[in-house]
């Protein structure tokens, strides 16, 4: 068992490694490793304004996903949760997860099929982008706060608090947020950390002037290796810097969840 | 005052509920409903509560009709069975809730919220987070929760199912004290007898929806109105029997019985009970309703013993403190017996 | 709430409506609708050898995806939940889900970086796509059986059975394959959907002989309309049936899930 | 035939654990070790069962050394608290599961399968799914399932804990009845104190890993061997007093007493015990050890009453199944007082 784990880390990491290797290498043809250290590649990368242009767009893109995404996605479990009979419950689990099961691709174009007519011509336009994250953004966040909350007190919290008269406000804002918030937290970093390495839907749908650095990235890879590489690093590290981050807030709040926040 | 008047409820597509219950708690009595699971007594919790409105009858609180408002504006302090204390609140914080929703001052609130404290025993634990308090602590802190804003009555749904059965014992006194102390009416619902005579001023037995009997608990001990009753409450021997006069019964196996006058018919068919300590063994020559028996089986449970005995095809219960080494007869002393419709 | 829950739902399903209705109708150009009902873009793309060669390449694929999956995944989770210890456990389950967070793009150019060297030719060989499918899979079919079978009583069993002398092989054949092989079978149908709906790595990584047919449908979006809806509802429709079936089968196992299925 | 000798264990980085037990277990006795949580009596059973191997110390099966075995290779049948019994499998078939193990062929497992069940009263369901029994049924199946391969011992982990309260009364005269039957060597772990005296042949009492005390149920609960004993089995008075002679102590509110014959200094301080059922209320004049008391609660619990009662500032626990309206005196028999050291 211990064997096939060690295999498949070596298969996964194998290829991050090599494109640090490749990265870092100053000259790398027809030898088995590259020749020399360099920081050239990266300093060139960054000195690129597409590039630069597309990261600051990137970030842009993942931050305004996750805004929409926490404001559509808190009141909406709120609602499912308390307010929905069981079987409309098991359906909105269902409507929500489609996306995860349409391919991006079929996504994409149908978004292209809509939105390039002359009533709503709003191809290319950013705002349309960030619709497009968030739809296929949207799922993760809502079932990572959905989850949370089915395994939480609340029905228990609302229907004591309804006993002792506190309005819907109050039980929204004294009971539901606190217990949703770490959710919300760690659903949102990985929202954020999907949106920067979208490139399928993006590459269809984004303008040229609002191309993610995604959608960039992938001409980079037919120029000199070094220079790919570093431009796919970039890109590698910003995905698992959230992730990681997401998976380790995660369980800090799993191991101390028995100690909860104050008031 | 709590008043149930011909409560009716079940739930949709289902013959599960309560079926014309009259029931009343008087102000500052404790009220033990006590049924097995199933029973009902849940949902009558949950119709007092407001949780549930009943499909027929009325609930009162204090004379009012409280019918159909909804359970925040009925004033009732309600304990969970799993007492669901906000883990995000401080222990104060959860007790100064209920005046916190209601728009009572920071100051107000905590002032009030420090004197239940105090009253349960929990000053020094303000601060804690329910998390980090013992069940019995937890269970107190949910009784000054539902005690800080005066309610009209408390309702504790199995107060004692969470905790060790080593803490129950205290926790059952320590309830008692609480609730003479603040003299709140009380309905308290459970599963276990033993606690239900022990608690309450009056008790309620309910089953399958049914209120069977409602009385005090050595009247529902000693004079249970059904066999029902007899058996939740208690371990019971049954003997079956025919009316011979209104002071004497005909068993197969013990003979004619002397008992306490009675209504029934003569020649009617009966069953008779009697409590397995209340049978006596190797009795004086001068008590009645002697019969000889045999020893089938002896249990030793540390405060009582048990024994198992035969008289006739008859097997008898029998528990006693300090029983004969050697049993050899015993009597079933006329008071004792309880007779049942059959 | 419930409000919410419409509007995502028309913003969801509208496109869908639209692949529907660019597929079945015969002319469109700037019309607010097409005219005329038509089966003759299905037609059309069922009778280019390309199309069919690719679905056919597609669903060999992902059968061979999910079987390699299954194999790797069985023994693996029996290992994990009762090999290792609880460190190792936190470890592999992140190892596990590192393809999730890191970007397709990114493994996609990976592959290309090693498997173009003169030691390793392998670009563009079906063998070379099905590792990178089962890379890109295996977390979610590992995830599935591993919180299936987390949750289940499978250690109490091993206990129990061990107790009893039963063998490795034996509590592996005669508790942990009855446990397991429900989330297994479900797992894969999620494996399956995700394969045949795969674009992104199979577009950097598959030859010219074995492209998918994500892969060549994105060619068709530069056609006719009609064409190109028809072609994508292909996809849409084969991915969906995967995604339902295995969300169905997991509602009915969970519904009957205190009757257990005979020895 | 079980022994333990000089068992030591405890878990890494930690004191829990259980400390130098030794203890026998005779073939076909029925043992019950009891122990509040905690108390390694979970330890101990698992010791024995092989899932665990003790730091010191030899675990024998019928004089076998077995420290090093695996469970698998014991030979016992375990019984645990959840009973574990396979849920794909039918009743026959998780009866038959050992066998199968063990290579025995189809007609042959399931033949010794159908006897056993038989036994258990189970023939009926064996093609019934376990969660198509109910509670005590899932119990029968897991005891015949660990009975079917002829064990050398029996080991039973809280086999009533998964139960109601309602059912646990019957099923354990039923455990008691197949463990007689069958004869097998039997040790049961619970922390249920009358649950261990009514099974027991013998009773061992594990507190913080070590054995207090091991003997059969009486002597167990009118003699233990200290305090912490006398606290964990039933309900006691404790007295402060001091020795005056080999059958007479001092007592500070209740006087003189007189108690049995016992081997203390004189001078010496000791704490004296009796249960509260042994306490008599109003004696006759010729019962030794009498006082006057005052009746300061009162609880009815059914079978018994239980008095609070204050002799001068020491308060006294007096349960009795008839007592007296009024209590005005009571007497401590002199044989139910029994003397600890302080």
């Amino acid at each position: 068992m211990r064997l096939i784990t060690y295999c498949y880390l070596v298969y996964l990491l194998a290829p991050i490694v090599l494109l640090l290797v490749g990265a870092f290498g100053d000259q790398w043809s027809n030898t088995l490793l590259p020749e020399g250290l360099t920081w050239r590649w990266f300093i060139s990368v960054w000195e690129e304004t597409t590039y630069r242009n597309a990261m600051l767009t990137t970030l842009k893109l993942a931050l305004t996903t996750c805004l929409i995404n926490i404001l559509l996605v808190v009141p909406l479990v709120y609602g499912v949760t308390l307010k929905f009979p069981a079987v409309a419950q098991s359906i909105t689990r269902l409507l929500v997860m489609l996306p995860v099961a349409v391919p991006q691709l079929v996504i994409g174009f149908a978004f292209i099929l809509a939105f390039s007519t002359a009533m709503l011509p709003w191809l290319g336009s950013p705002w349309l982008l960030v619709a497009g994250h968030v739809v296929v953004t949207f799922p993760y966040l809502f079932y990572t706060v959905y989850a949370d909350i089915e395994a939480s007190p609340l029905k228990a919290y609302e229907r004591m608090a309804q006993s002792l008269g506190a309005a819907e406000w109050q039980r929204f804002v004294h009971l539901y947020l606190p217990l949703v918030y770490r959710s919300v937290f760690t659903g949102s970093l990985t929202v954020a950390a999907l949106s920067i390495g979208e490139f399928e839907l993006s590459n269809l749908i984004s303008g040229f002037m609002t191309q993610p650095y995604p959608v960039v990235l992938i001409q980079a890879f037919y120029r000199t290796t070094g220079f790919a590489c570093a431009a796919t690093l970039f890109l590698l590290s910003l995905a698992l810097l959230f992730s990681l981050f997401s998976t380790l807030v995660q369980w800090r709040l799993g191991r101390s969840s028995s100690r909860e926040l104050p008031q | 005052m709590i008043a149930l008047e011909n409560i009716q409820f079940h739930y949709p597509h289902s013959s599960v509920g309560v079926h014309d219950i009259n029931l009343q708690v008087e102000t500052g009595e404790f009220l033990v409903v006590v049924g097995a699971s199933g029973s009902g007594k849940s949902t009558l919790l949950q119709l007092i509560a407001g949780f549930l409105t009943p499909l027929q009858g009325r609930v009162l609180l204090d004379h009012q009709d409280v019918t159909q408002l909804s359970c925040g504006e009925r004033g009732l302090g309600i304990v969970p069975q799993d007492y669901v204390l906000f883990n995000h609140m401080t222990v104060l914080g959860n007790v100064a809730y209920p005046l916190k929703v209601k728009g009572v001052r920071q100051g107000e609130r905590h002032r009030r919220a420090r004197k239940i404290l105090h009253d349960v025993g929990l000053e020094a634990l303000e601060h804690c987070y329910p998390s980090q308090l013992s069940g019995g602590q937890q269970q107190r802190v949910a009784i000054a929760r539902a005690l800080v804003f005066e309610p009209r009555a408390l309702l504790l749904d199995e107060p004692f199912s969470a905790l060790d059965a080593s803490r129950r014992e205290s926790m059952r006194q320590e309830l008692k004290h609480i609730q003479r102390q603040f003299g709140v009416t009380t309905l308290m619902i459970t599963h276990d007898q033993e606690e239900a005579l022990m608690l309450g001023d009056h008790v309620a037995v309910l089953e399958q929806g049914k209120l069977l009997q409602h009385s005090a608990p050595h009247q529902l001990y000693t004079q249970p109105v059904s066999e029902a009753v007899a058996r939740f409450i208690g371990r019971t021997n049954f003997i079956d029997a025919q009316v011979l006069d209104s002071q004497r019964i005909e068993t197969a196996d013990l003979g004619i019985l002397e008992v306490a006058p009675h209504a029934f018919t003569v020649g009617q068919t009966v069953r008779a009970m009697i409590r397995p300590e209340a049978i006596i063994a190797n009795p004086a020559s001068d008590i009645a309703n002697q019969a000889p028996a045999t020893v089938i089986e002896r249990q030793f449970l540390g405060a009582q013993q048990r024994h198992y005995l035969l008289c006739g095809t008859t097997t008898l219960s029998l528990e006693s403190a300090s029983p004969p080494e050697i049993i050899t007869h015993v009597a079933l002393p006329p008071t004792h017996i309880h007779l049942f419709n059959r």
